[in-house]
């Protein structure tokens, strides 16, 4: 029984001109322990996915609505607002991409950091200080007693996001969600960082949720990818079909855009057009317009995520068979 | 729990604003007063009141059986310069003077009202005055004032530290130094070289009774400033009131003086300070006051509001004086002209809004006013032309007088915010008579520098004038306000007037005077404004009567009418 | 918290010479221009009939015939003493007077600002929640009205007809002198009653603008990223906003209030002179008009002296509550 | 924000990945984008507030109503007309005196429309005089740092440490009241804050790409700031300028109320107001027209400026 199991997701924004459909009908599960990672170019509604399982999403604007959302079995959507604190943080917490502005610049380390462990375990001070101050050893922090009483604005962007993810593993929740974690931060930081939430990971036996639009992050940390476009999964497979196989146009194509020493001298590959806004949505096949492989079919009928076999699911009437990557 | 605290926190704040503010001591007194003054509809035209329906005096209210007890609020513009009211040249000073401080007598038009002085008479040398003061009367510390105060007064304000117009003491109304000699505690006299007529007007007007047993031993110089007698509960006071309080901005609140020669109705009376004549107005409106100086535009309002209105002739007296050293105007005949041309009538109708009687003199209807001896000046423009050309003026092109090659062209300068609208009827009087009329207004001390050092051609004047024309002879003598005009034969009736035996040749003196100064047109005569006073229903001031600077000449007889 | 310390003290050696030269400029412009004070101070009547000896003797007494120099410094002496000198119109001490008017000004609007605050906030954050809502839109229009009627207008306005006309609330002053015998409580009523159309007036001027500012404050603040971060943390709905939010709100109202300390004397002369409330405000208009040098002098230093101050304490406030200033 | 001078052109974006080779696509449905000039879209924006419209249309009216008055009424504003106030009783509004007439029979309407000139201009030269002060030296301190800013921040500072109400009343006293010391003494107090403004939005831009970019191709520092910077600035300086001028307004009637500001026979309507106080009872339209006015010109100013604000980046709201 899958740890998270989201059925029929849909997440619409209150525009000027009616409600635009960002997220549309998206399910998708994540096991106990395994690291799922979904991609998609910026503005696919991948962030906000996440924040919606949270239910972080202020709902004036934002719409959502969900067949369900299960979370080891019981429906997280029937929590009324009061009790939601239970959950975040200590069963699902998130990690969130600008570490700069994700801390209260008011408020030392200590504080924040205390805060979170006392809502949720109820201890005194000092063993909160005490839990805080392992937290950020493991996170690999120097002299963390020093770091307690300091302010976000005395530290750098790496740093900060070492405390996010310390905060975020206070509590030990099952599941972690990491929006985008190291795209603020420049690529040296970066794989400390991405090996520092892996480790977690398998030593806590805690599933990831990773949110990003860098392929070479997914192939380092991701059991399984779900490449998203337009508000909806065409491409779900394990890290090495996905790499191997590509079998969606879209993805085939962003992995052939990786430029490699083994272009060179070649002109870079780019998909033609750009995402279009929520509004055009064509009924058929959302990539089709951008699509070389486009047939008469995918601009007419809106294609299914099938099972083409072995787990890889394909949203496509007309997929590259055997395609490799670097072809 | 925020909230609460929120709550708690304005009205601690509310709570410190009544603490630092109100220090009242529980006044002994139990008739609730409250004064609703009926609203009555207003009026639609405003009808124009004439002679007889305004009483000069508040008229006496039904019977009332006990006068005494309550408390009545009268208004007052400014805080006073100085609590100690014997300290104070201001003209608050003077009106907590009258309320609280010994007044020996009291000129009412041209009629004097013993006070402190009971009785007075006159030996037949002419030349020494025996004064007979009250037995009953005290300071309100319990020490009975007696004729050493009075003697000790004089003496202190005669040193020369004294050089304020209010402390010039006898000296300045008369040339030679009375002599003053104690017959006993209660009767003293004043004998003097020359006659003295004057010294009821030194009375009624300037002469401060200090007590002897405080001010013994404070120095002149210190006067102003010392600090003795200053605390409002301790001040001591010879009149029928002393100050118990005095709340800076607020009022000054007076209690009744146990030890006055008289009863005196009221338990208190407040002098409540009101800066400006609409919140003064609505004061009385809303009962928070209850007796008031009346603005002209208001007047319509008391009567439909049904409030008691009296009328008084005001020592105010205002003209435009024409400076005669000026080229145009040293010509009598322009001088002349200008009379004619200036027109009362409307000048009462628009300024004054119909309230005012034709004026003209220029003494105010005082002890020695002769309407007769005065050249009147009637309203006739044509007379004024024939005038002007009388003197060589022609008309030019476009209907200016012209005389070898310079216009009939006069500014007239004022103070500026406060005389714009009556500089601007007058303006409107002259236009179409030929004579180029132009307006300035300036203001206050660069208007006064002008009038002071002569350079203007015509200026607004107005003076407060004692009832005795004595004190005029000052005006007379160093400012403007007779428009530079000098003759001997003017100068000799002055001193006539001042040093006559008898009110007789006096009054002759003074007929020759005014006289002289209508027939050299030295003034526009301004109508004389009948200044208002209004007052609540509950306001008994039927025995009061006022005098003619608008005090009252018996505030003891002030009492509350409850309802 | 060395480092706050020589902040504080470098930002007071700067007021030294700011002041030094606010006061001389003013001090200049007073003497050159025309006119002369001798006549506010005697008044018409009097002056009129001084001789021009008597009059010499006055000028000599109040010191008008030095140099304006000399005059400034013996000024400024007077004040390193502690004193201010003597007002020329009434001949008391200047400290006297102000201290007898002071406690008036700042109690109106103390009561003024904390009312304005009280309200504004929360209706701020009421718009902020409902955005764009009835409430929301009528608040914005209302706060520009609010600015824009004129004080002096309103005021005679609500005087004719809450005073005259519906005689519900007195029009003038500051208590009632017909009661009788007050209670504490009695008198507590008398005065509130006294204070709430000047302090109403002011305060419905400025609630819209207020409110507006407040609304924005909170929509800047409530959309961050910390915000959402607290909450993905766990912490419920009321934590995340005492915690975090409204923490972050304190910042502007911190300079706000340090700006508004000035407010507090001069703020309200139309509202004084219109009531008849014997405050500072007006104390100081009458002073200007009257041309009574000292105390004219005397009011500008204070307020200026209250201006510095109060920069400079929202500038400790701001320090107080946001860490990254502190450290600069 | 683009500003090209081809205004509404469509410019087809395929040219932009001109790489690969041109795609014959039928639906232009994505990829049309018509390019509005800056200040159009503004102004649409703008439309769409109807606060923005009605002050607009009453700011018209009012700035035509005082610039036409002598077409629109018969009278001068001081001819003193004695029939018209029997008794120096102001009469209430009638068909000939629309608001009715003043104590001296002066026509109320006429003398309400002259005061909207006054006030009018004086705002308007007003808030010119401290634009003309405040935007140079803001430039200068934000741009050349050194000396100059020190020195420009120091005056500021004494500016705004002086209690700018106590010394626009203490000056006003002092000079002889007139209109254009009025104008002068609220130009010369109210300009710090238009400097501070401008020289913090120098300060944030002047660390920007483009002015390096503009300063590397070599530009003269003056055509930096002004053809760049400054237009920047402009914008959402717009509302400040509204208010400013809503505010000198404000204080001109304060001080002609105090009697400071406009002397008689000139009208203002700070000054109707003084005068009208004596007549609230008996006369109530006296004080009601001058002070209406003086709201509404006000409000419409304020109106705008907002209405400009919220155009200029909706996101704000």
């Amino acid at each position: 029984m899958s740890l998270l199991e989201v059925n029929k997701l849909n997440i619409g924004f209150q525009g000027g001109d009616g409600l635009m459909n960002v997220v549309t009908d998206l399910s998708f599960d994540i096991e106990e322990g395994k690291a799922v990672a979904l991609v998609g170019e910026s503005g696919c509604g991948k962030s906000v996915t996440a924040l919606s399982i949270m239910r972080l999403l202020i709902c004036p604007p934002a719409h959502m609505e969900a067949e369900s959302i299960l979370f080891e079995g019981k429906d997280i959507q029937q929590i009324p607002e009061r009790h939601m604190w239970k959950l975040r943080g200590n069963d699902i917490s998130m990690i969130f991409q600008e570490p700069m502005t994700s801390l209260n610049p008011v408020t030392t380390i200590g504080k924040q950091l205390t805060e979170t462990i006392r809502q949720h375990t109820g201890c005194s001070k000092k063993e909160a200080l005490a839990k805080a101050e392992d937290m950020l050893r493991e996170v690999g922090i120097p002299e963390p007693k020093q770091r307690l009483r300091e302010y976000p604005h005395q530290m750098s962007g790496g740093m900060r996001q070492r405390v996010m993810i310390a905060m975020a593993l206070s509590c030990d929740p099952k599941l972690l969600i990491a929006d985008e974690p190291t795209t603020a931060l420049d690529v040296t930081i970066q794989d400390q960082i991405l090996e520092l939430i892996a480790d977690a990971c398998r030593r806590r036996k805690m599933a990831l949720l990773l949110i990003t639009h860098n392929m070479g992050i997914v192939a380092e940390a991701a059991d399984e990818v779900m490449v998203m476009y337009a508000g909806q999964i065409v491409e779900k497979a394990s890290v090495q079909e996905i790499f191997d196989t590509p079998m969606h146009p879209y993805t085939n194509g962003m992995l052939r855009a990786i430029p490699g020493t083994a272009h060179t001298g070649e002109e870079f590959y780019v998909i033609r057009g750009r995402v279009p806004s929520p509004l055009f949505f064509s009924k058929a096949c959302r990539f089709a317009p951008r699509c070389d492989h486009a047939c008469e079919r995918c601009h007419k009928e809106a294609p299914q995520l099938q099972d083409i076999g072995g787990g890889h699911y394909i949203r496509c009437w007309n997929p590259i068979k055997g395609g490799n990557a670097n072809e | 729990m925020k909230k609460l605290l929120a709550l708690l926190l304005a009205l601690i704040m509310v709570l410190s604003m009544v603490a630092c503010g109100a220090k009242k001591e529980p006044a002994a007194d139990d008739q609730a007063a409250d004064a609703p003054a009926a609203d009555a509809p207003a009026a639609d035209t405003p009808a124009v009141p004439n002679e007889e329906d305004v009483a000069l005096e508040f008229e006496a209210v039904a019977e009332v059986d006990d006068k005494f007890g309550g408390q009545l609020i009268l208004q007052t513009w400014m805080d006073p310069i100085n609590i100690n009211f014997y300290a104070d040249y201001g003209s608050v000073g003077c009106s907590n003077y009258w309320t609280c401080g010994p007044q020996l007598v009291v000129y009412k038009g041209g009629e004097l009202y013993p006070l402190l002085l009971e009785s007075w008479e006159l030996d037949e040398t002419g030349l020494v005055w025996t004064m007979k003061i009250r037995e009953n009367a005290g300071w309100s510390d319990g020490t009975p004032i007696t004729v050493d105060d009075i003697i000790f007064s004089m003496e202190y304000f005669r040193q020369d530290t004294f050089t304020d117009f209010i402390f010039q003491a006898d000296t300045m109304y008369f040339s030679e130094t009375p002599v003053y000699e104690k017959v006993d505690d209660h009767t003293y006299t004043v004998t003097t070289t020359v006659p003295y007529p004057t010294i009821f007007d030194f009375y009624a007007v300037n002469c401060f009774i200090i007590p002897k047993h405080v001010f013994e031993n404070v120095p002149a110089e210190e006067f102003h400033t010392t600090t003795v007698n200053s605390t409002p509960g301790e001040i001591v006071c010879g009149g029928p009131f002393k100050i118990t309080e005095y709340k800076i901005g607020e009022y000054i609140k007076c209690e009744r003086n146990e030890y006055f020669w008289d009863e005196v109705y009221l338990d208190e009376l407040y002098w409540r300070i009101a800066p400006d004549g609409n919140s003064m107005f609505t004061a009385l409106q809303t009962g928070e006051l209850d007796f008031t100086f009346l603005m002209g535009s208001k007047y319509q309002e008391a009567v439909d509001a049904g409030m008691q209105i009296a009328r008084t002739n005001g020592a105010n007296y205002s003209g435009i004086s024409m400076n005669t050293q000026d080229p145009i105007l040293s010509d009598v005949n322009i001088r002349k002209a200008f009379s004619h041309i200036y027109d009362q009538q409307l000048f009462i109708d628009q300024a004054f809004g119909g309230q005012g009687e034709i004026n003209k003199g220029f003494v105010a209807n005082m002890r020695f006013e002769d309407p007769d001896a005065c050249v009147y000046y009637e309203h006739d423009v044509e007379k004024a032309k024939a005038l002007i050309e009388e003197s060589g003026w022609t008309l030019n092109a476009d209907g200016i007088y012209e005389k070898d090659g310079q216009l009939l062209e006069v500014t007239y300068i004022y103070e500026a915010g406060y005389d714009d609208f009556n500089a601007m009827i007058l303006q409107s009087m002259f236009e179409g008579t030929g004579v180029k009329f132009n307006i300035e207004g300036q203001e206050y001390s660069v208007w006064l520098d002008n009038v002071d050092a002569g350079n203007y051609q015509m200026s607004s004047n107005y003076s407060s004038l004692g009832p005795d024309p004595a004190n005029y002879y000052d005006n007379y003598l160093n400012t403007s306000l007779f428009s530079f005009y000098r003759s001997e034969t003017l100068d000799q009736a002055w001193i006539d007037g001042m040093t006559g035996a008898t009110d007789e040749d006096r009054q002759a003196a003074y007929s020759a005077v005014q006289h002289e100064l209508t027939d050299a047109a030295v003034w526009l005569v301004q109508p004389r404004n009948w200044g208002y006073y209004a007052a609540n229903q509950t306001c008994g001031l039927d025995e009061a009567q006022f005098t003619s600077t608008g005090m009252f000449v018996y505030f003891h007889k002030l009492y509350k009418i409850a309802e | 918290m060395n480092s706050g310390l020589k902040f504080v003290i470098k930002r007071l050696l700067v007021m030294i010479p700011l002041l030094f030269a606010v006061t001389l400029a003013s001090y200049l412009l007073m003497t050159i221009t025309p006119g002369d004070p001798m006549a506010m101070y005697v008044g018409q009547d009097q002056l009129r009939q001084m001789t021009p000896t008597q009059k010499e003797q006055r000028r000599e007494a109040l010191g008008l015939n030095r140099p304006i120099i000399v005059r400034y410094f013996d000024w400024l002496d007077d004040i390193l003493h502690g004193t201010f000198g003597t007002s020329f119109k009434t001949g008391q001490p200047i400290e006297k007077e102000i201290g007898q008017r002071i406690g008036i000004t700042m109690s109106l609007n103390i009561i003024t600002l904390f009312l304005t605050y009280l309200v504004g906030i929360p209706l701020g954050i009421y718009c902020a929640k409902h955005k764009n809502g009835i409430v929301d839109n009528a608040v914005m229009l209302y706060s520009y009205v609010g600015i824009s009627l004129p004080a002096f207008w309103l005021s005679i306005m609500a005087i004719t007809l809450f005073a005259v006309k519906l005689k519900w609330l007195p029009g003038l002053g500051l208590s009632d002198l017909t009661l009788k015998n007050p209670t504490f409580w009695q008198e507590v009523w008398d005065t509130i009653k006294h204070l709430i159309m000047p302090v109403g007036l002011t305060v419905i001027t400025g609630l819209g603008s207020m409110a507006r500012a407040e609304r924005n404050l909170y929509l800047d603040v409530i959309n961050q990223d910390y915000v959402r971060t607290a909450r993905a943390k766990g912490l419920p709905e009321r934590k995340v906003k005492w915690g975090h939010a409204y923490r972050n709100v304190m910042l502007p109202l911190a300079s706000e209030i340090g700006g508004s300390l000035a407010g507090l004397i001069g703020g309200s002369y139309i509202i004084e002179t219109i009531f008849a409330i014997p405050g500072l405000g007006a104390y100081s208009t009458n002073a200007i008009l009257d041309r009574d040098y000292p105390v004219i002098m005397a009011t500008l230093l204070m307020s200026s002296v209250l201006v510095m101050v109060g920069y400079l304490v929202s500038d400790i406030l701001y320090c107080v509550v946001d860490p990254r200033i502190r450290v600069q | 924000m683009y500003l090209f001078k081809k205004k509404h052109a469509e410019i087809p974006l395929k040219r932009i990945n001109s790489a690969v080779d041109p795609m014959q696509d039928d639906e232009d449905l994505y990829f049309s984008a018509k390019v509005e000039g800056y200040w159009t879209t503004i102004f649409k924006r703008f439309c769409r507030h109807w606060y923005g419209i009605a002050g607009l249309i009453v700011l018209a009216a009012l700035i035509f109503c005082a610039i036409a008055a002598p077409v629109l009424t018969p009278y001068e504003y001081d001819k003193i007309d004695f029939s018209a106030a029997p008794m120096g009783q102001p009469q209430p509004p009638s068909r000939e005196h629309l608001f009715g007439t003043d104590r001296l029979g002066r026509d109320y309407f006429t003398r309400c429309l002259y005061g909207g000139r006054i006030s009018l201009l004086i705002g308007f030269s007003a808030v010119a005089i401290q634009l003309l002060i405040g935007i140079p030296l803001g430039c200068i301190a934000g741009y050349y740092r050194g000396i100059a800013d020190q020195l420009i921040c120091r005056f500021i500072d004494f500016f705004s440490c002086v209690p700018s109400t106590f010394l626009i009343l203490l000056v006003n006293a002092l000079l002889k009241p007139s209109m254009f010391n009025v104008i002068l003494v609220l130009g010369v107090f109210g300009w710090t804050g238009y400097t501070r403004f401008v020289r913090s939005y120098f300060l944030s831009l002047r660390e920007q790409e483009f002015v390096q970019a503009a300063k590397a191709a070599g530009l003269k520092e003056r055509t930096i700031v002004f053809k760049h910077i400054l237009p920047h600035t402009l914008t959402p300086l717009i509302l400040s300028v509204s208010m400013g001028i809503g505010g000198a307004i404000l204080s001109e009637s304060g001080l002609s109320y105090l009697g400071l500001g406009m002397q008689e026979p000139i009208p203002s309507w700070g000054a109707m107001i003084a005068g009208a106080q004596e007549y609230t009872n008996s006369a109530p339209w006296l004080s009601v027209f001058p002070g209406l006015m003086i709201t509404l010109t006000v409000l419409s100013l304020c109106f705008i400026g907002e209405a400009f604000r919220q155009a200029i980046d909706p996101r704000a709201n």
